[in-house]
């Protein structure tokens, strides 16, 4: 049908998928805990959605019509991976796999909530 | 009014998503979209841990725009340093004082911080005045905190005041 | 495609049988995890593996029915035991994890036996 | 075959390759935290595989095990990283 | 509910549902026992009553009802047998159901004397497990089956452990994770089965058995051999019978005596399946079962004997001789005779009620015997003596064999049906291990009711039993009694239930000639 | 009638059992108008049994078994039932002096009364299995006798000895008359007794001779089996005159009367017979001379003339049955009269030991007269009763035909036993009343009360009278018992006390001097009192069962030693050596070949076989364990995307997350890791066996997959839409189809949250390990958690009202609620959910269960069977159609459970709650009643 619909689909998907392995790559590659967590929480879900944009397109394209509903799943995934993340970091100060700087308040004791949970594992 | 529709934005979230799922606008889905817009926000306001306003909410399209856009930038600019040597990278944590006070303000900005890559909130005080913020490569701790709040908090502050 | 499952259904077993015999309460737990697995994925192959073809009767682009015969949906009553062994396994599990938290707590140790290792 | 199946196969190798990746990280560890991100992105790997997939067979007959996924996925990762800090993950 | 309804037309339309009702009736009740508990104990007891009266009668016309020549189907959701699922009430599904409901209401209302406020839950976990004994025993499908057994194992779960604590959680412990290993093997008996004759419903199965190719012979002999496994762990025959002494003497009693019928339903669904599916319309794999089974089946009796005469207390004797009744079950069904099978039934019958009642008055005597419990150590002198001594021997006669109460019958019925080929082993065994039983069971006796050394003075004097516990282990022995003196119209029915189960064509006519009421029969 | 007679001392029995505070005398009474009554009513048959006719009666029972409740009274059953009856009588009354105040005489008397039932039921059965219900019923009432007096440790032992050695008899004979009643047919007497040339013939006859004389030969004490009968004197003495001389001792050698006609006549019987009676006849008369005890001595005596008696019937003769009988009558008058004698001296003096009594001619004249009397009898002294029978018996022994060797054997087997019953008569006589003593005794010794004597001086004087005026006294009765086992067969004999001077006389003779010389010779050499006689039998018999119950306890507790490992080892053992072959057999009978499959499928084959490879090399670290295995769920799952199963796939993630959650829950009160306990070859056995089970597993799978199939499935595809109302055949097969199954599978759900929930309302169980401080909030997470969960709530919706049509359904549904709000639970804790949304999750299991019933009761009302669904299209205004099936409300029930089982669980997992401090913090208790009251 549209030759340039179907390449820029194309391209898309590609990118998409690109992201998605540069995301699992920097699992692989990356030395501590900390630069992993940014490969999957962003270049990943980046990459999820740009397949499901390309995936909106590739329904159109073959005639099933515009549907929007992989928009949610992308809609979920920005909700969700935040949480995920800050999660896990709060797991890794937890267990002390880096420690944090500390507060720019710390002398003059504003602090008032939480303190920062130093012990190591 | 208020009693019925606890949450508007929220109900108006779950008639899109009831539309887009059931990708049928006749008026028996609109009906159950409208019931379920309705009475889940209820639901889920009897769960709601803090109650906070929103104020202007247009700024909200600004804001999408904004991030959208950093996000694919930035995305790239971590994909080149996976794939790059790591030893260039100079990772490190910075803590951002927040001006924020209304918690869905605090989130949000915490989630943007997290979806724009290079950075990733990681812990958020007990008493919500410092957001620590994890860097993929930080370079200058200050200017990263002066970029955060101007491109992101300054907007927030609008829409939850 | 046929040897890949099967061979992955078999070390499930094995690796679930395995953990069975190895009487930590929390051992047996993943070893029926894993012999699960195994189960729904045999009760599932019994349907034969078929790519694409997921029983949902569809229309074809011109709007009309698709035959509702196996050529184009594959054999739906195999994932309809899946199912009621997914959840029959789920329900189970859940009880052996509370008798195994309570008889931990109620004896003192996780081990599955009262004195120790039984030699069979 | 056109352009968009030689694009799909592509990516769905890519997509492969990333879940052996996350694999990866999920089996060597070292810490608690490094493999609940690894599962934490297979989770996510999947999610693509099933767009993927449902490109390739011309179905959306996956679209609600991705949504879910989108959605729930990331229950998994809360618990586990609740379990870590508090041990008790229901207080 | 239903019993109100008294006109005729009702009751003619409730006779058409007869072999679902066992099933729903508890099940029902059993839900709205959930939501009776706040309303207290004594509405639950209301509401359990009425339910076991209700299934009594229910059970009574079930089992009048097979009574006639014909198997009758019920196909659930109105699908042909081999698309849904059918129930299936013939002779002996029906004396089944009718066992097990006389034995629940003795164990309620034995129950009912305060163990029921202890566990949570009891009465709808009571009503459910029943739900899935009868569904057990009336389903036509083999995967229906898997499930009725999960629902009656789980519920016994809950019955064992509820209100429980200690040993008993490592008991539970066992018996969980040992039903589930078995699941998980019917499951992947199940899975072989359909993927190799693709049908799940036992008729479709038995036919298919008989026609299939040749060369999926030996799969279709493996994958019902893990299936043999699989009923006799429920069923506890050698080897597979270590988990049962200790969950079982573990079990409170009310609960122990229903688990009675729980072995049973094992050697029900070796019956049922290796008489039907393999049986001898099965072709090349006709009755391969049987000389696995008669081994093993003498075997675990020898084998259960020993440990009823080793045992140490009270509780564990009676879990051994549960184990020995369903080997001498075995052993009947095995020979695979008309005869032997009836005489069987009318074992299975017998041994379900005196196991029952047996755990039942074991437990009277432990309550009376303080510190010591059911240990066979010695105690002070037995309160009501007189009276639990008159229960256990009634008990321990018929559970033993001598005459002249039900299991005496049961075990003449067994020998005088044995095949001459198989007389020398099968005799011997069964009088050696009936003699190895009577001598445990008099050592124990005389160690319980006749040695005592005074209490000592602090011993504070346990309460007597109550009249509800003592009606039902009375309710109990009479059923054993009632068998003793009806012995004539039973056997005539163990008989022709035999018959029905050794004609499989008959069975498999039945689910074929069963049409749905609205659509269209199967081709 | 015979009902009559037989009921009696049943219905008597429960009348005294009933009446425990009866006094002795009331009870005494009670207890002897049954005999009293019965004696009458056997009086009133007497007449036509004398006539020969047979009084019958016969009740079916069990038609298909042959058993008949049919009674028979000839002259042999007559001649028992008198003497049961006649010497009952007399017993009671002896009994009721016997007895002392503290005594439960009702408790007493009523097991004598059953004994006295069962023992008539034996003699009057008409039927071979009656017969056999009644033997082992004598054994169980003796068994209750004997142990009478249970506080002693002897009285015990001998119950139980009498019980184990009859019992099994009794259970010999069952099968010897099951193998009678398949050769003849029947187990009718009538028919058995006709049929005995059939019998004899028969290939099964050594098998039936074998298991009936061993019934025979255990009840009537015959060696080596005699051993039981000495020790059951434990028993007060009442019941020793009763049964172990007269009545159930009997009833062996009745059998051996009542079956002669069937059994006896052959080789085999005579020598088997015979032998073991004669060996008996010694072994019992030579023992008896070195007891001690008066009631040893009575008891080995017994044992010899039991033996004398299955000689007798060995020999089969027509004469030596009748020489048999009447020696039966003869010694239960002697024997019985002995007994009592023996418990009137044990009552007066306080002792049975002959080694402190002597002299009691002084104190007790009378009595000692009466024993002395019965004493000579039993010793075969002209004029009394029991010189007739021995004398008889000499005769035979004698005129044994066609075995020289058996005659000559016999012969002398008869005059030695003759010796030694003299000798011990003798030394009973001259030990008890003459001789100086008595010694060591505590109180004054006086005659006994009247009535106490009188059964004895009844039973003297009856062996007086037989012993002297045989011919009008027990000519007669002798006659008709004769008649009642060999018919018309019955010789001429002669019941005179001279039929001059012959061989058996001057055998009888010889014996008198012999046994005088013997028992003076004895004195004068040893001395019998220091004699201690080990009893051999019991010796055996203790060394048996103690080895018996040694190995039973070591077998059993090695084995049931609660192990699950070891249950669970045999469970896999089995299954290899049950299906092991018929996997390799398939594999012989070829496989077929693999289709080829795309890359994400190796990639996620890899997946699942590293992560499950992992999960094994990680599963001590349990934490770590758990992640990996999530990768197997999810690989699992995506196997179910690849195979065309969207349902599963769905089905699979969300219960994988929620086993996670508890797995997690639980993790929090387990241990971290596992500690190891098990050695390095344990491992290998353990991976060998796991190996061999996934293979053939792997093995049977394969081999299934490949090869064709023709299934119901096409069938469900095509009646799916138009019967079903839905599209996803998937759906449809669960709520329609097979919707029963998935009522089940709702029911095993909700059945787990309640045992969940009764399991943990009220424990208290401490946590592994708690990490210090309190718990912080996580405000970020939740607030984005809180936007997430309306949009939950509304894919959940979702999923379940299109379920019917697409991937979905009530239990996708429910989880999709189920777990969001699980989150909360995580994110806000369950006490601030819980107090907020106040769900009562058991509830929900109800009403979910009860919606799902009546969507199925519907039909029914209609007519139509359980769970048939319905389809209707409403038109609603602005709405429009809307396709509504019955389904749906089944689903509903389904989404209600699942939410609420699953709720339920995780949620009380949750709030278990921590032990309370010190105080309550005790040992975990065993659930031991006594330190527990657990079930109390
Ligand atoms: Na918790
Ligand atoms: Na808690």
């Amino acid at each position: 049908m549209n030759a340039a619909l179907e390449y820029l689909l194309a391209a898309l998907l590609l990118i998409g998928s690109g992201f998605v392995l540069v995301g699992s790559l920097g699992l692989v590659k990356l030395s501590d805990f900390f630069k992993r967590l940014h490969g999957p929480t962003k270049a990943t879900t980046l990459g999820v959605g740009c397949i499901l944009l390309a995936s909106i397109g590739y329904h159109a394209w073959i005639g099933d019509g515009l549907g929007l509903r992989e928009i949610l799943v992308t809609l979920f995934l920005f909700i969700t991976a935040p949480v995920s993340a800050h999660l896990m970091s709060l797991a890794a100060l937890k267990i002390g796999l880096q420690r944090r700087p500390p507060r720019p308040d710390a002398e003059t004791g504003g602090v008032s909530g939480r303190e920062p949970d130093e012990a190591g594992h | 009014m208020r009693r019925l529709l606890t949450s508007p934005p929220l109900s108006l979230a779950v008639l899109l998503l009831w539309l887009l799922l059931v990708a049928d606008f006749s008026p028996g889905q609109l009906a159950i979209g409208i019931i379920l817009a309705l009475l889940l926000p209820w639901l889920a306001g009897m769960l709601e841990p803090e109650r906070a306003s929103f104020g202007r909410t247009i700024a909200l399209l600004a804001l999408t725009r904004r991030v959208l856009w950093d996000m694919l930038l930035s995305n790239i600019e971590v994909a080149r340093r996976i794939l790059g040597p790591e030893r260039v990278l100079t990772p490190g944590f910075v803590w951002i004082p927040l001006e924020l006070t209304n918690i869905h303000g605090i989130t949000a900005l915490a989630s943007i911080i997290t979806l724009t890559p290079g950075t990733v909130s990681a812990e958020l005080t007990g008493d919500r005045r410092f957001l620590l913020v994890h860097c993929f490569n930080l370079k200058d701790a200050d200017a990263q905190v002066a970029e955060i709040k101007a491109r992101y908090e300054s907007l927030l502050k609008e829409i939850f005041p | 495609m046929e040897l890949a499952l099967a061979s992955l259904i078999g070390l499930l077993s094995a690796a679930g049988v395995y953990l069975l015999l190895r009487a930590r309460s929390f051992d047996v737990i993943l070893g029926l995890t894993l012999l699960s697995y195994a189960t729904n994925l045999l009760i599932f192959s019994s349907g034969r593996l078929v790519i694409g073809k997921p029983p949902v009767l569809q229309v074809d682009e011109a709007g009309k029915a698709i035959a509702p015969t196996l050529a184009h949906y594959t054999d739906p009553l195999p994932q309809a035991l899946v199912l009621t062994a997914i959840v029959i396994a789920f329900a189970m599990t859940a009880v052996t994890i509370v008798i195994a938290m309570r008889s931990r707590s109620d004896n003192g140790s996780d081990h599955v036996d009262a004195g120790g290792e039984g030699m069979p | 075959m056109t352009v968009i199946d030689h694009a799909l196969t592509a990516s769905l190798y890519m997509v492969a390759l990333a879940m052996l990746f996350s694999l990866y990280r999920l089996l060597a560890g070292p810490s608690v935290p490094d493999r609940i991100l690894a599962l934490d992105t297979l989770y996510i790997n999947t999610i693509a595989a099933l767009i993927l997939f449902g490109m390739q067979l011309r179905s959306s007959i996956y679209f609600e095990a991705a949504l879910v996924i989108a959605m729930l996925g990331f229950v998994g990762t809360v618990m586990l990283s609740k379990y870590v800090l508090r041990r008790d993950i229901v207080e | 509910m239903i019993a109100a309804i008294d006109t005729a037309g009702t009751l003619t339309t409730l006779g058409a549902h007869l072999p679902v009702l066992p099933i729903l009736l508890p099940l029902l009740f059993g839900a709205v026992l959930l939501l009776a508990e706040r309303r207290g104990i004594a509405v639950q007891r209301a509401v359990s009553a009425l339910a076991m009266a209700v299934l009594t009668l229910v059970a009574i016309a079930l089992v009048r009802a097979a009574d006639a020549d014909t198997i009758s189907m019920y196909l659930v959701g109105d699908w042909p047998a081999r698309l849904g699922i059918a129930l299936v009430a013939d002779r002996t599904s029906a004396l089944l159901v009718l066992t097990t409901t006389l034995l629940a209401g003795a164990c309620l209302l034995y129950a009912c004397a305060g163990w029921d406020r202890r566990a949570i839950h009891f009465h709808a976990l009571f009503q459910l497990q029943l739900a899935g004994l009868n569904g057990a025993f009336l389903t036509g499908d083999l995967f229906n089956l898997f499930v009725f057994f999960e629902v009656m194992l789980i519920a016994s779960y809950g019955l064992l452990l509820s209100g429980g604590r200690g040993p008993r959680m490592r008991a539970g412990l066992h018996y969980v994770v040992l039903n589930i290993t078995a699941s998980t093997l019917f499951l992947i008996a199940l899975g072989l089965l359909y993927g190799l004759l693709g049908s799940l419903n036992m008729a479709e199965l038995a036919q298919r058995v008989g026609q299939a190719d040749p060369s999926s012979l030996a799969l279709i002999r493996a994958a019902s051999g893990v299936l043999l496994v699989v009923f006799c762990a429920k069923a506890a025959l050698v080897p597979l019978y270590l988990w049962l002494p200790n969950a079982y003497s573990r079990a409170p009693a009310p609960v122990a005596a229903l688990f009675a019928v729980m072995t049973k339903v094992g050697v029900y669904a070796v019956l049922r399946v290796y008489s039907l599916v393999f049986g001898s319309e099965a072709g090349a794999l006709a009755g391969w079962a049987w000389e696995w089974l008669l081994p093993a089946g003498l075997l675990t009796l020898v084998l259960a004997t020993l440990g009823a005469l080793a045992s140490k207390s009270l509780r564990m004797l009676v879990a051994f001789l549960v184990i020995a009744s369903a080997a001498t079950l075995f052993i009947a069904i095995s020979l695979n005779t008309a005869g032997s099978i009836a005489a069987g039934l009318y074992y299975l019958v017998h041994s379900t009620f005196v196991a029952g009642a047996l755990f039942l008055v074991v437990d009277l005597i432990r309550r009376q015997r303080g510190a010591i419990g059911d240990n066979l150590d010695v105690a002070g002198p037995l309160r009501h003596n007189a009276m639990l001594g008159l229960l256990f021997a009634t008990a321990a006669i018929s559970v033993s064999g001598m005459p002249p109460l039900s299991g005496f019958l049961g075990k003449v019925m067994l020998l005088d049906a044995v095949p001459a080929d198989a007389v020398a082993w099968v005799w011997s065994v069964v009088l050696a291990t009936s003699l190895l039983t009577v001598v445990a069971l008099a050592r124990t006796a005389s160690q319980t009711f006749w040695r005592a050394q005074p209490w000592p003075d602090t011993t504070p004097v346990p309460a007597p039993p109550s009249r509800a516990q003592v009606a039902a282990v009375v309710l109990l022995l009479a059923y054993g009694i009632g068998m003793t003196v009806f012995g004539g119209p039973l056997m005539r029915y163990t008989d022709a239930a035999a018959g029905q189960l050794l004609a499989p064509a008959d069975y498999i006519h039945a689910a074929h000639a069963t049409a749905p009421q609205l659509r269209e029969p199967s081709p | 009638m015979l009902e009559l007679l037989l009921a009696l001392p049943f219905v008597f029995a429960i009348v005294v059992l009933l009446h425990r505070s009866a006094s002795r005398r009331t009870t005494a009474w009670l207890a002897g108008a049954a005999p009293l009554i019965g004696l009458g009513l056997l009086a009133t048959l007497t007449p036509a049994v004398l006539d020969g006719t047979i009084p019958q009666s016969v009740h079916p029972w069990i038609p298909q078994l042959g058993l008949a409740f049919s009674l028979r009274m000839d002259g042999l059953a007559w001649m028992f039932a008198l003497m049961v009856l006649a010497i009952g009588v007399l017993v009671v009354m002896y009994a009721r002096y016997y007895l002392s105040a503290e005594e439960d005489a009702p408790k007493f008397f009523g097991y004598l009364l059953l004994f006295m039932g069962s023992m008539l039921g034996m003699v009057i059965a008409g039927n071979l299995l009656l017969l056999a219900i009644f033997w082992e019923l004598t054994s169980i009432s003796s068994f209750l006798l004997i142990g009478y007096w249970s506080r002693q440790n002897e009285a015990r032992e001998g119950a139980r000895m009498a019980l184990t050695i009859t019992g099994a008899g009794g259970l010999a004979l069952l099968g010897g008359v099951i193998l009678i009643g398949q050769v003849v047919g029947s187990y009718e007497l009538d028919a058995v007794l006709a049929a005995g040339d059939q019998l004899r013939a028969d290939p099964m006859y050594p098998a039936i001779l074998a298991l009936v004389l061993a019934g025979i030969f255990t009840k009537s004490a015959q060696f080596p089996f005699h051993f039981w009968l000495p020790h059951a004197m434990a028993a007060p003495t009442p019941v020793s005159a009763y049964l172990h001389s007269a009545t159930m001792v009997k009833a062996g050698v009745f059998l051996l009367a009542r079956l002669h006609p069937a059994l006896a006549g052959t080789e085999l019987f005579f020598y088997v017979v015979t032998s073991i009676g004669a060996a008996t006849l010694l072994v019992g008369a030579w023992n008896a001379i070195f007891q001690h005890d008066l009631k040893g001595l009575l008891a080995y005596s017994t044992i010899s003339h039991l033996g004398l008696i299955t000689m007798l019937f060995g020999l089969s003769t027509p004469m030596a049955v009748v020489a048999g009988l009447f020696h039966i009558l003869n010694h239960a008058t002697f024997k019985a009269s002995l007994f009592m004698a023996a418990g009137i001296i044990d009552h007066e003096t306080g002792t049975r030991d002959m080694r402190r009594l002597g002299n009691l001619r002084r104190y007790l004249p009378f009595t000692s007269t009466l024993a002395i009397i019965a004493a000579l009898a039993m010793a075969g002294i002209p004029l009394l009763n029991g010189f007739l029978s021995k004398e008889m018996f000499f005769a035979l022994a004698l005129e044994i035909e066609g075995h020289a060797g058996m005659r000559i054997a016999a012969s002398v087997v008869a005059f030695l036993a003759g010796v030694f019953g003299v000798a011990y008569s003798l030394r009973f006589v001259h030990d008890t009343f003459f001789g100086d003593g008595p010694r060591a005794v505590d109180r004054e010794i006086h005659e006994p009360p009247r009535f106490m004597k009188i059964p004895v001086e009844v039973l003297v004087v009856l062996c007086l009278a037989v012993g002297i005026v045989p011919a009008w006294t027990i000519a007669p009765v002798l006659a008709t018992a004769a008649h009642g086992v060999l018919g018309d067969a019955v010789p001429e004999y002669s019941l005179a006390i001279w039929h001059g001077i012959n061989l058996p006389l001057l055998m009888s003779f010889g014996g008198v001097i012999g046994g005088a010389l013997l028992y003076l010779g004895l004195r004068r050499l040893i001395n019998l009192h220091a004699v201690a006689r080990h009893a051999l039998g019991r010796h055996l018999f203790r060394v048996n069962t103690r080895a018996l119950l040694t190995s039973a306890r070591r077998f059993t507790f090695h084995v049931t030693d609660g192990s699950l490992q070891r249950s669970l080892w045999w469970v896999l053992i089995a299954l290899i050596a049950i299906a092991g072959l018929p996997t390799l057999a398939a594999l012989a009978d070829g496989v077929g070949a693999s289709q080829p499959m795309p890359v994400l499928g190796w990639a996620v084959w890899l997946v699942a076989i590293a992560a499950t490879v992992g999960t094994v090399l990680l599963h001590r670290q349990r934490l770590l364990a758990l992640l990996v295995i999530g990768a197997v769920g999810l690989a699992v799952s995506l196997i179910f995307v690849l195979m065309s199963a969207p349902d599963l796939a769905l089905t699979q993630l969300l219960v994988e997350m929620v086993t996670i959650a508890l797995m997690l829950l639980a993790l929090n009160y387990l241990p971290q890791e596992s500690q190891r306990t098990d050695d390095a070859a344990r491992r290998w056995r353990d991976g060998a066996i796991a190996l061999v089970v996934g293979a053939g597993i792997g093995a049977l799978a394969y081999a299934m997959m490949t090869r064709p199939l023709d299934t119901v499935a096409t069938e469900l595809l095509a009646r799916s839409l138009p019967e079903g109302y839905g599209r996803n055949v998937v759906n449809v097969i669960l709520v329609d189809f097979r919707g029963f199954d998935t009522f089940g599978e709702i029911t095993v759900f909700g059945i787990a949250g309640l045992v969940v929930h009764a399991l943990l309302r009220r424990a208290r169980i401490a946590a592994d390990e708690v990490v210090p401080g309190v718990a912080g909030p996580l405000p970020m997470p939740s607030n984005l958690s809180h936007l997430l969960f309306p949009l939950a709530l509304a894919v959940s919706a979702y999923l379940f009202l299109r379920g019917h049509n697409a991937p979905g359904g009530g239990f996708i549904a429910g989880l999709v609620l189920a777990v969001p709000l699980l989150l909360q639970y995580v994110l806000l804790g369950s006490q601030y959910v819980e107090s907020r949304l106040g769900f009562n999750y058991v509830r929900c299991i109800g009403i979910g269960l009860l919606i799902a019933a009546a969507t199925g009761l519907a039909p029914m009302l209609l007519g139509y069977p359980f769970l048939t669904s319905g389809h209707v299209e409403p038109q609603l205004p602005l709405i429009g159609t809307v396709p509504l099936a019955s389904a749906i409300g089944f689903d509903t029930g389904v989404y209600l459970v699942v939410f609420g089982g699953a709720m339920l669980i995780l949620s009380m997992m949750g709030t278990v709650n921590p032990p309370r401090p010190p105080v309550r913090r005790a040992q975990p208790a065993p659930d031991s009643p006594a330190t527990t009251g657990e079930d109390a």
